[in-house]
Parts: C-alpha cells; structure tokens; sequence
C-alpha cells in the first residue's frame, strides 16, 4: 500500500530484550560497544539523578520532582542521539536529558527548588526551557527549526513530551507546521503509559500513537522505550534524516513511569502494584548491564567508575541543593521586559522600599517574618 | 456562621450544619448536585479515580459510576467544547481545569461560545455549565500554579465569575453555580482549599451578591478569594490600632454587587480594594473605578488598591514579596486621608 | 497491515463519473433512483440559493455570502444522509445543508443579513448554529452525540468542516475526543482546495486528510464530493455505523470552492483561472442529471418541476430578503443571560432611554440620524 | 501632522511624507521593517498572495520572497507557537491573526510563553515578536469579526499592547514595535484602516507614550484607536457649545503614559473615558481608576467613561446603537459637575 513507510511497525523496535539478549533487526543496526558503554553510563547516572532529587523531595530541599525513573534509556537516547549544535526542548520529565546534555543539576534544579522559573542559560547548552504546559514546546521547536533552516545551519531539533500532552491541539498544529515546512525536528513522545491518572486507553483509542504521523505525512516510529540501543537507532535515523532535509519524524517510545507522577501524586489511587511491578523486568539498567556484560564489554572497573561518577553527581546536588541561595526580590521586575517603563518601576520602587525596610530591620536585629515588616 | 445576607435556606431539605475544609465542602457540593439533579456530570482531567489533583472529586466516581464523574483525553479546549455540546443536549456539565494556566487552551471555546451561545439563538440555547478552576497562589506552586486569571473571564459579557472565600459560601455558591441556567466560571482559592469552617448544607448562595465579611464603620476592604482571610486579618490588627475596619467579600466578581459595595463604601467614605492578580486593568481596577464613580462625593480619600505586581508571577521563593500581605493592606489604609494626619500624599 | 480497515483507499470513491456514467464499486452500492432524484431535486434548489443569495450581496440586502456553489453534492449529501432526529452542526459555508434540514432560506440569512448572529430554532430543526471559529463546532457535535448516547437515544451527529479547518487544534482534539468516547459523530470534511486563499498543499503534507483518521483510531474516508452518490453511499455507510454504536468516522470529501471566499474575496490574486474552469467539467448537477437521464429516471416535466420549486425559494429568498425587518435595539441586552442582573439593567436603562428619545424625536418629525440623537 | 511628542526622527533616512490611509502606512512600516532588518518575517493566514483579508501586507510576498513573507496553515496557536520559537532563534517575526476573535486560540502561547520567556529566562531569551490584530467595530463586521480584545493582552504582564489612530503612528508605532527587544500585541483599528493622513517615514514611535491629539482646558478626553476620531469628533462639537475640550490618543495600552495622563486631567480638572470594549474590567476601567486615584484632588467631578455595553457585541444591524457614539461621549461630559449647574446626580 502506497505511504506504508509513513506507517509504524505493529511492533516497536527493540534490539536488546528485557534479558539482555540481542534483537537482529533488518532495518536497524545494534549501536557500537562504545556507544552502549557510554549510554549506559548515563543511564546509571540517570538513575542516580532521579533517586537523588526524590531524595530531596523528602528533606524538603526540592519542592516538587517528576521522576524519569524507569525513562531513563529515552532520556539518555534522546541526549545522545543529538549533536553539539543541536537543539532540546524537553518538559518537566525530562530533567535527566537536561543533565546529560551538559547542563549543571543544580541548574537545571531551579526551577524544581522554587527559586526561578528556570535556572540554566538555554543558549550555552541549547536546550530550551522545560516546558509546564502541555505540548506548547513542540510549536516552539517548530520555529526554533524553521529559522536553523533557514538560514541553512544543519541543527536538528528534538522535542519531547508525554503521551498525555499528544491530545492536546498544540501537539496537532506542531506536527502539522512541521510538516507543511519541512523542518528539521524529531518527535520523541515518551509514552509512559499515564498522564497524571489517566491510562493511555482514555488518552487515544489509535492502534498507536506513532500512527498519527501519516496524518501529517511525516513517518511514524516505534521503539522500545526501555532499550536505549533501540532509542538510539529509531533517534539517530529520525536525526539523520532531519539533517540531511527529509523533513520531521514522530518517534513514540514505549516506556513506563514506574513512580508517582510527582513526590505530591498518589499513584495507588489509580494503579495496581502488579501493573508497576511487572515493569521492574524491563528495567533500561538491568538489561543494558546484562547485554554488555554478556559481550564482555563491561567490566567490574567500569561498573565502579561508573558508580563513582553518579555518586559525585548526587554529592554535588545535595551540597548545591542544602545551599540556601540567596533571592533577590527585586528579581521580580528585572527579567519582566527589556524595556523598562515607569509603570514597572514606581511597583518596583515600592518593593525596593520594603526590601530595604526588611533587611534593616533584620540588621538591626529586630528581624520579623513577613515583608516590609518594618512598618 | 458566614452565610450572606441575600443567600436563602433552600427549604427542600433539613438543615444539616458540619465543620468541614473547603475542599470538603466542594466535593459535597458536588455530590449533592450529582444526587439531586440526573443532568449533571463532572468531568476533566484526572477528576476520576485519582479524585483530582485537590481530591475535590474524590470518591465521586466510585459513588456514582463513569456516568457521572470521568476522565477526559488530556486537552482543555476538547473539555469545555464537549460541555458546550452537551449543555446544548440537556446536561448540566461541571467541568474541572487543573489550574488557572491550564484553563487559557480553552479560551476560544469559553469567549467565543461558553458566553455567547445563549446570547447568538435568542435564549434557546442556554449554557447551564460550570468551569471550575483552583486560582491563585499561597501555596507555593511552581510557574504556571499560581495564576488569578479572573479578569479574563469577568471582562467576558456572557460569564458569571463566582469566587468564594469560606467553606460556606464554596458549598452554597457551587450549588448555585450548578443550578444557573448560565455559563459560571467558578474560581477555587486554592491556598483556602484546607481551611475549615461550619457548611449549613440547606443554604443556596444567591449569585450576583456581595458578603459583609466584617462590620467596622472607618474604612471598607475590598476583597475576593484569599485575600478575604487577608483582609480579615488586617482589619483585627487595625482594630487593635483603634480603626474598625469593614470587610466586604465580593464574591460575585461578575455580575458585581453595586448595591451592597456602594451603601458599604458611602458609610465609611473610605476604600481599599486587594486582589491577587497583577492590578492593571483588572477586577481590581473595575471595582476602584466603580466605588470612585459611584462613591465619589462620598470619599474622604482616593480608594486604593493592593494587587499583584504587573510581572508574571513570583517563583515559590519570591511569592511572599510578590501576594498582597497585612503590611501592604495596612500601607493603603494609613494612606487614607485620616483627620488626624495632614494630606500632602497627592503628588 | 494491521487496523487497514482505518485508512481511506488511495482513491476517492465514485458511483457515478464526471460524464454521468455508473462506477461501478465492490463495497459501496449506487443509491435508488428515487433517493437519485430527491438529491437531484436537491442540487437544482441548493445551486439556486446560492445564486440567488450571491445576487442578494450584489443588491446589498445580504452583508455577506460564502457560496457553496460546486460544493452542493456534499452539502445535499449530508442533510439526506441523515434521519429527522439526527442532528447537523454546520459552518457559515452550509447554508444549503442547513435550509436543505429544513430551515426557511430567509432564517438561515439572518447571520449574513446582519440582523442576529443567528436565525433559526436550531431545537426545531436539529441544526446548531453556523459556526464562525473555525472547528470549534466539532467539539460541540461531540458533546452533543455524548449526550445522546448516554441517554441511549439513536441520535446520529454530522459535523461539518472544511480542509483549512483540519489543521486547527480544536479539530483533533475533536476527532480524539469522539473516538475516545467511541460517540456517534460522523465527521465530514468538504476539502475544497483553499481556506481563503490558502491551498491544500499549505495545509498539509498528508497523503490525505482522511489519513488523519487512523491516528485516532477511526475509519478515514475519502469521497468524490461532486458525486452526491457517492456521497450518500459514503456517508451513508458512516451514519449507519454510528447508529450502531460503531463510533465515529471521518469522511473527506474532495470538492472545490467553484466561486471567491466570499463576495468580499478576490480570488484572482491566488489562483488561475484555468484551475475554476477545469473545475466546471466535474460539476455536481451536470454529472447527476446526465445520470438520471441516462438511466431514463429524470423527465423534462420533472426537471422543470424541479427548476420551478428552486424559483419559488429564490423568490421567497428575495422578498424575505427585501424587506427591512424591525430589530429591536434592546435585544441587545434580551438574551445575554437568563438571569438579569443589575449591572446589566442599569446599562439597559440607557439604552432604553436613548431609543424612547431618537422614537419620540423620529415621530416628532425631527427625526435624526444617530441613535440617542434626541439629546 | 500628528506627530508625538515623544516620537524621535530617525537621523538614517530622509525625511520623507506622504499622504495614505493608514493600511498603506502599516504595508510600507511592514515593507521598510522587512528591508532594513533581515530578521524581520512577516507570517500569517492568507497574508501571502492574497496580501491578507484587509490587504495590510499586499505585495510583500511578491516583492520580498515566500521566505519574508508567508502562509501558514490555518491554526493560530500554531502561528503563534512558531513564532515564539523562531524568535528564540534570533528571527522578529511579525505574525497577523485575521480577527480579535481567531486570536484566541492563540491565547495559551501569548500568555503562557510570549508574555512570559523573557522572565522566565532570567533575560537570556527575548521575545521580539509583534502580534498584529485587526481590531474593533465599525465595518459591520458579522459575529466574531467586530471584538476589542485589549483588556486580555493589557492584563497579562510582559505584553507591550500599542493601538494606532491616525497612518502616522500606524507607520511609526508599527515600526517602533517590530524594533522593540519585547513582545507587541498591536491592535490595528480596522474601521480606520482607510482613513488618510500625512505619514513622515522617518518619525519612530517611543512605545509607552501617549499623544495630545488636540488641546483644549475644561475637560479631558482620553480614547485610543477608533474612539480617538470619535473623541475628537465630539470635541468639536462641545467646542460650538463652548466648551474647550482636550483629547489624548492612549495609543499605548500598556505600558500607560501616567505623567501625560495625570498632567492632562489635573489641568483640566474633568475626564472622560472612551473605548468600544465592554466597559467591565477593562482597560477602561484600568484608565479611569488610574486617573480618579492620580487627580483625585484635582478633580471636579467623578471621571466617567463611555464604553461598549457588558454584552456580546451586536449583529451589523445593531452596531450603531452598540458603539459609543457622540452623544454618549456629549452626555458624559455634560455629567461632570460644571459649575453652571447644581450638582445633584450623584444619587
Ligand atoms: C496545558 C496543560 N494542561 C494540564 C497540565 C497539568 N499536567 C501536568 S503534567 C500532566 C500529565 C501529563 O502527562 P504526559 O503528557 O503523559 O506526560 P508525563 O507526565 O507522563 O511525562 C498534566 C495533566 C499542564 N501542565 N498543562
Ligand atoms: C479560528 C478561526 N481562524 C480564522 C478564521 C477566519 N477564516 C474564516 S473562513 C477561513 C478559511 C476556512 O477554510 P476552510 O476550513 O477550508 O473552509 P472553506 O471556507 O473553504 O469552506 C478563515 C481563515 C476563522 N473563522 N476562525
Ligand atoms: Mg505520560
Ligand atoms: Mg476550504
């Protein structure tokens, strides 16, 4: 049948099982040695991460953190997957890709700690904000990458959401610009099987959601979301392709969230511990351990290097996150316009007049609780 | 007990007086409109087994079936548009928006047919439906969870925006809302969602009204939502400063209570309005410019308000700079034009 | 391939060609004779209201008009293809469809009249207004068949929209939420090839529209919508799969907007003229009646039965039309809500005391122009 | 000429004037922004071959290039979303949404991102991006062709929203917006798109600044957009009847001009509000508590204001009896306590 290549597979790609074994795949090639040491690498960092800042969460020092524990072969695929001058527009999940493509966790914890809405300089490490609301990023990938077209730079662009957010209008219209312009950007939809509460069965009654690409005609892919060399191959020919002009790819990996939605959610509300626990087997870790232990790749070495490397970077999160930093509130009106206009600053005069007012008060050791408490 | 002068004791049933959180309230409210009326269901995101994110559902799937209480795709204007279409079929939708930020993908759907659909068939299409959306901040929420976006929906001809403060008023006013033959978006303070009041459960709010919070003669608070506990509380510290302060809940941000405000602020000729949301061009203005007009040879000073800055809103960090607080309220009243102080503030 | 059943054939699907003669198809049946000559009756009395209320633009009595000239065997089509209780949620471009479910022409001028936003008992006649923003409707037609089903009520929904409109996010969350819910709605596109001046090829880089319906999981259809038997089989087969809780479909029909956008568009700034005219050997009444003439079904004194009915609603067009109907300014503030508050009196009152002032100054024989001009 | 005060002559280019309507000052702002600044694209529904629905950008695509000025498909969120994106990416796009109305499905990507990624970003990212909308009645437009959406973009911080009444500051004001580091919300009052004026090219707006539009010493008249030719219209009137009568053309929504504002109506003393918006919660509103609490010592009267009606906007058949009107705008007037007459209205 005529565009069937716009058309996922009926079963997702995968090259590694859940044991470790390898999968052939005519289509798709097995990543190199290096290549799966150094993912797995990230993936035992990953994990390190999300158990870290859920870690936090308890000792109250983030206030919330949605956990991609149990993603972390999508977040680390998707981060690998990209150049240097490649661009990420990632979601509130996606704290792990954020790392892994360079920026400090205690940058990309800020938003999450409360200090600010973002915390990292999204040109240094082009990767984009982390989006809140739902599939508005994908429209802002979308022009990120129609204007590196443009100017004939070869940036491809990924943008990631949540099978959740694939219902939302924006996710359509991102899609089909995207389409219509032909623009370099790959879809990664990390369809985690909930959205909040909701199961996938009340989100889309699609055979999958890969299937909405040919009605955009772009192709649509399946990956097995827990095998990072399968991530890596389904990214990588959806990457190759967006550089070399064939235009936008809908990737839909396969993946579960195996915590709550967030630290503040309830999952047993809404979920058996049977359906959780049959997860566990898929486990991205285990099995890339398995798989490159099985071809000697690593060794006991490696594994504490490895090891040693996450703990570092959980040291360096809980000793940048047990800082209290310190806020300025006149941060209120810096960032808001550019131009500064005097209705603005006569608001930010009266701020300023309260903060002053507040921290004499405290220097002059009469500190009290509430702002411009020195009346 | 907190209930309003205009609100009525529906006579239908007995009256059943408990102590209970706002949230309970509201999901009372809910279960009891369920119950009563077969038309009404509730719907939105994560609303069903979960209960919602404020568990303001909680338990109305299980009592009620699928039927009555669901989870919809995750898409707000595919929410309200189904409301649309089945408010036009003969159901009474009540429909759940995570939060204020999360309500703005179905705008189109709220301006452009939640208000004007009654209006464009000549009243043969009524829009009997209920957008609830937990609004403001206080409980440090991160970007995008602390939003009071009341003034997009109170400039919208067509809208009924109700806000209540207790659980009293949450539960009569849902009531009402549910029972309106028109569109009412209803607006949670959710940083109220956990405090505890008495709910007479035979009391039905009458929309359109304003609540005398609290009798004082010298000055009127003006305020909604959270920041009524706010003006509250300013007013007893006030009190202790030898100023009786009288605090009106405006709660009906749209249709307002010109009526109940305007005898209110002619007694005591002197006005401050608080609201959360940033001040410009606001409910907040609406009601400073509406007492100024209609109070004008009545005032003894400018009424003033104590708003949100005009900047997005605060990181959880900041928000305490950012939300009006007893201080800021205080400020506006000490700059009152009092007797005993000389003016020379109008520069 | 797995789920082929969703996707539309690479072919639109015709019962009768462009020079009248049966096509013959193995799944879809050619619809009676008489079913033929009501749709035929229909085409003559749909192009006749186009005409005429085009005409009634040039003679300034309508404000404006979005012709469905070349679009009649799609707009005849879907009003036969339902039952009485069914119901039809139309754009402004359906006025055909909407007078063909037996609205009077002269309400369902009223919107384009400028006297109210819109002119019939959309209860009495089971159509819902004529939607302005653009696959808004369709999320109504969804809640509305909701409604219906939950009550266990055989009520079957067709939502109309056109092809500029698919790229909306209201449309997908639309056909997501109706495939979801699994409700009856049937949704019928009339792809006429340009939104304004907008071609299809900026619309979308589809194989077709229809082919968006497998990403949500419901059969796509694609229809020669010049061909109204096709039509009707087409839609037909939706209805009826509706009807028993087979869920929704999307239908396609491809047709084209034989006329300007409407008379305030200038067409020629975005097309050629060529494309209009190789347009003209496809029409719809032209095809149908060589049909029914070959198959010996139409005669002369039908046709011009048929001709004198369409003159008679054209005539009825043109007197409702002529004549200057009396709004009342107060309506104004009549409907806005049910409840009536006095913010809204108090406005009232004035209003009402600037139209007794211009009344009493109008019979007063010092009638003036401006309302409230009695000052 | 019309020229603002604040407005600065661009040394680059000769001075050039000419006389058009104001849609030819928005084409050629539109054309020299695109010629001088490579970053600059123009996109939107129809504004490609077509030139747009009111022919602002006529002739662009053919002179520019599909790479200036372009098509999109139908979907304004989209439009919007794009928009942000290439604007991350160091492009100033100018997009066009065809009505108010069909701005709102964009509403989310305005408020939650144009508005706020500036902030959100600590500065590192900025949205130069200007949203061009057809704005308000007077064209006996059909439903959702007619709105005043300003009160929704003038609410929401970090929006600069600019409305121009004359060609002058269509040219100048255009330009001023594209060139601005922020994003624009800038109303083009459609009723006027064919008026015509004298238009130096070489005059750039400064965004924030309102302008005298005609002076005058009993009563100020403050407008914006198409109320400002009815402000002046009425001026003239009230000026055969004696009456001097001052008019300030807003022109920037927000950020608000308070220095020219509050000078103007404390030398007057008396001040009307006009706008076609509904009046509730409203940048109406915004303007006449702004002015009431500045001037309250200087006023003689309560500030009134003239606006559109708290309803869906009327059917062209209506729309007269809808807009504000020169006798609205006389009465008002009339109202503000002239010494000539006992005051006795304030009931
Ligand atoms: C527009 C919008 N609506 C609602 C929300 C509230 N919300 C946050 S996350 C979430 C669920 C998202 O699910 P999914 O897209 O599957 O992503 P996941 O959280 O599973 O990674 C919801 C409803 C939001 N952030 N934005
Ligand atoms: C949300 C929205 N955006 C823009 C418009 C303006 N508009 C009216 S009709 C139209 C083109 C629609 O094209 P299509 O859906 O193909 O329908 P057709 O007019 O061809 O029947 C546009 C852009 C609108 N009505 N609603
Ligand atoms: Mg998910
Ligand atoms: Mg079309």
């Amino acid at each position: 049948m005529e565009h069937a290549d716009l058309l996922p597979r009926d079963a997702a790609v995968q090259l590694i099982d859940a044991d470790g074994a390898t999968v052939v795949d005519e289509q798709y090639a097995m990543p190199g040695a290096d290549t799966l040491l150094a993912a797995y690498r990230g993936l035992v960092e990953g994990r390190r991460i999300n158990d870290q800042a859920s870690a936090l969460v308890r000792q109250g020092r983030l206030a919330v953190y949605p956990s991609s524990h149990g993603q972390e072969a999508c977040q680390i695929g998707a981060a690998l997957a990209m150049s240097d001058d490649d661009w990420l527009f990632p979601t509130y999940r996606d704290s792990v890709a954020v790392i892994a493509r360079g920026v400090a966790p205690a940058e990309a914890m800020v938003l999450l700690k409360g200090d600010w809405h973002s915390g990292y300089d999204v040109r240094e490490h082009h990767v984009a904000p982390q989006a809140t609301p739902l599939a508005t990023q994908l429209l802002h990938a979308v022009g990120f990458a129609y204007a590196a077209k443009q100017r004939g730079e070869d940036t491809v662009v990924i943008a990631l959401c949540g099978d959740g957010a694939t219902s939302e209008g924006d996710f359509h219209e991102a899609m089909n610009f995207a389409a219509v312009f032909h623009v370099p950007v790959v879809f990664f939809v990390q369809n985690n099987g909930f959205a909040i509460s909701v199961p996938l069965s009340r989100q889309t009654a699609a055979p999958s959601l890969a299937h909405k690409a040919i009605g955009y005609g772009m192709p649509g892919r399946r990956v097995d979301g827990n095998d990072v060399a399968a991530v890596l191959a389904v990214l990588g020919e959806a990457v190759d392709r967006a550089r070399a002009a064939g235009g936008p790819t809908l990737v839909e990996a396969h993946t579960y969230r195996m915590q709550a939605h967030t630290n503040a959610d309830d999952d047993t509300r809404y979920r058996e511990r049977a359906e959780v626990q049959a997860w566990v087997a898929r486990d991205p870790l285990a099995r890339l351990r398995a798989h490159l232990s099985d071809i000697g790749a690593l060794t006991a070495e490696l594994e504490a290097e490895y090891a040693a490397g996450a703990e570092r970077i959980a040291a360096a999160m809980r000793e940048a996150l047990n800082t209290d930093t310190d806020i300025d509130p006149e941060d209120l009106f810096r960032f808001v316009t550019e131009t500064r206009s005097p209705q603005l600053e006569e608001q930010w005069q009266m701020l300023r007049g309260e903060v002053e007012r507040t921290r004499a008060a405290e220097t002059g050791a009469t500190a009290q609780a509430t702002p411009g408490g020195a009346r | 007990m907190t209930i309003a002068h205009d609100d009525v004791r529906v006579d239908e049933r007995s009256t059943s007086v408990s102590t209970m959180s706002m949230a309970a309230a509201l999901n009372l409210a809910l279960a009891d409109a369920i119950q009563s009326d077969p038309e009404v269901v509730v719907f939105g995101e994560d609303v069903g087994a979960l209960g919602g994110v404020f568990r303001i559902t909680d338990g109305l799937t299980a009592r009620f079936g699928e039927e009555r209480c669901f989870d919809t795709p995750l898409a707000e204007s595919g929410i309200v548009g189904t409301a649309v279409g089945m408010a036009m079929n003969g159901m009474r939708p009540v429909v759940e928006l995570q939060f204020d930020a999360f309500a703005l993908p179905a705008f189109e759907q709220i301006v452009s047919h939640v208000a004007k659909l009654g209006n464009r068939t000549r009243g043969v299409v009524r829009m009997p439906l209920v957008i609830r959306i937990p609004f403001g901040g206080g409980i440090g929420g991160v970007e995008h969870h602390c939003d009071s976006s009341e003034a997009y929906y109170a400039h919208t001809p067509g809208l009924t925006v109700l806000s209540p403060s207790t659980p009293q008023d949450a539960y009569s006013m849902l009531r009402a809302a549910i029972a309106s033959p028109d569109p009412v978006v209803f607006l949670e303070p959710k940083k109220l969602y956990w405090t505890k009041g008495e709910v007479d459960t035979s009391v039905m709010a009458e929309v359109g009204t304003a609540r005398i919070a609290r009798d004082g003669t010298d000055v009127t608070l003006l305020a909604y939502g959270a920041s009524v506990p706010l003006a509250l509380e300013a007013a007893e510290v006030a009190a202790s400063e030898g100023r009786s302060v009288q605090v009106v809940d405006i709660r009906s941000l749209s249709p307002f209570d010109d009526a109940t405000v305007t005898a209110a602020v002619r007694a005591t000729g002197r006005a401050v309005v608080i609201a959360e949301a940033p001040g410009y061009a606001s409910v907040a203005s609406e009601i400073q410019a509406r007492v100024f007009e209609r109070c004008f040879e009545y005032l003894e000073a400018p009424v003033r308000r104590v708003t949100g800055f005009d900047t997005p809103f605060a990181p959880p960090k900041l928000e305490h700079w950012y939300l009006p607080d007893v201080d800021r309220v205080l400020d506006a009243i000490d700059s009152l034009h009092w007797e005993d102080e000389c003016r020379e503030d109008e520069s």
